[in-house]
């Protein structure tokens, strides 16, 4: 499942949700990604996610196929803020459930590196003095090519 | 047609949308980027460093030969920086 | 931190707890593992997991030793149940956290291949009529052995 | 010397530990292992492929010719299934 949007998530709520629903769940893998307190050395005030909103939706759930399609996965939930942001504060969940620990895992490790490059969203960080938008890093993009989609 | 433009793209245009018609010697999505180019000297910064834009064409990632119609939407952004 | 104990985990009170003893956390990953319904296709009963307790301890700090040479980890903890646990109930719990998140994804693989293989715990699968020790896989030895320690 | 057992093993010999007076010519796991198997048919059964079993000395893993002595402890077990 998709969800894009400004509100935070429960680790636990949502870990717990997904475990009920499934039967012989044996591996949840999860993933949080949180704003940190630095951008480029200096105190960062926030950072502004913003995103293509249809885009995000579809490019999401055409990743989350290709994930059911490579590993043995009995649910999966990716969860992505959008909106002003406060380090410290959870930008995004990814969680995979399994029989076995080897496709939760991997799967999860997949849905993360791919939501840095191909995720639909821009990064605008504010720190004391300036601001500015995120740069794309190369080793993202060596990250999410080694899964050769 | 409806062009979206993220990030600081965005910012150095002034804008983040816009409806466009087009005459029809615009065919592709190259074709679209110097026309813009020519709107003015803030869209001419924008567009200055191709190897840094990203396009899409109804929520697709595209080529930059991709054909295009007025009834598409089209987006600049720059990479993107999800996660 | 190493914690081998009977009683069972909370996934959200350890994330957050792990979250603000630390700084600049940037990334968190977590592995669940959980008694599944099943053992070799017959409902289960119970599974209980006997350890060695002196060694648990030596040979998971000293693994957990290994993953802060490998990769640039802020904290981590490994829970570990013993005893008799039921279908649905958590075995084991790995968070790692760390500012960029390949060091977390990767350090949380790695211990959780680790543990499969070299952790001191036996399981005892109680069926209906029946019950067995639960082999090692030959699997989980490829797999740990991946990571070359 | 402290001995224990762990799982099947354990189940195997019908006990998880015990205190053993060991005289001089049991120098390794090795020879401890010849001499347990000529305890009883318990011992040798549990014994009986040494592909799948284990040995520690004081909570290491050790090889079959680690050299021990009366004040180790030596545990037996199957390969390991944690996690």
């Amino acid at each position: 499942m998709i969800k894009v949007q400004t509100e935070n998530f429960s680790l636990e709520k949502e870990t717990k949700n997904l475990i009920h629903k499934n039967n012989n769940v044996g591996a949840v893998s999860s993933f949080i990604g949180i704003v940190r307190d630095k951008a480029k050395e200096k105190d960062l005030i926030s950072m502004t996610l913003e995103h293509y909103p249809g885009m995000t939706q579809t490019m999401l759930k055409k990743i989350e196929k290709q994930a059911y399609l490579r590993w043995k996965l009995l649910d999966s939930l990716i969860i992505h803020r959008y909106g002003e942001l406060f380090p410290g504060d959870n930008i995004v969940l990814v969680i995979t459930l399994s029989k076995h620990r080897k496709d939760a895992i991997n799967a999860c490790h997949f849905l993360i590196d791919w939501l840095k490059t191909k995720g639909p969203f821009w990064k605008y960080e504010k720190t004391k003095n300036s601001g500015h938008w995120v740069e794309a890093l190369e080793s993202d993009n060596l990250e999410e090519k080694k899964w050769d989609i | 047609m409806k062009v979206l433009y993220f990030s600081w793209i965005k910012d150095n245009i002034g804008k983040n949308e816009e409806d466009l018609s087009l005459n029809d010697n615009i065919k592709t999505i190259s074709d679209l980027i110097n026309y813009l180019i020519t709107i003015n000297e803030n869209y001419k910064k924008a567009f200055s460093d191709m190897s840094i834009i990203r396009f899409s064409k109804n929520m697709n990632l595209v080529n930059i030969d991709e054909m295009i119609d007025n009834d598409d939407e089209i987006a600049f952004f720059p990479p993107m920086t999800g996660g």
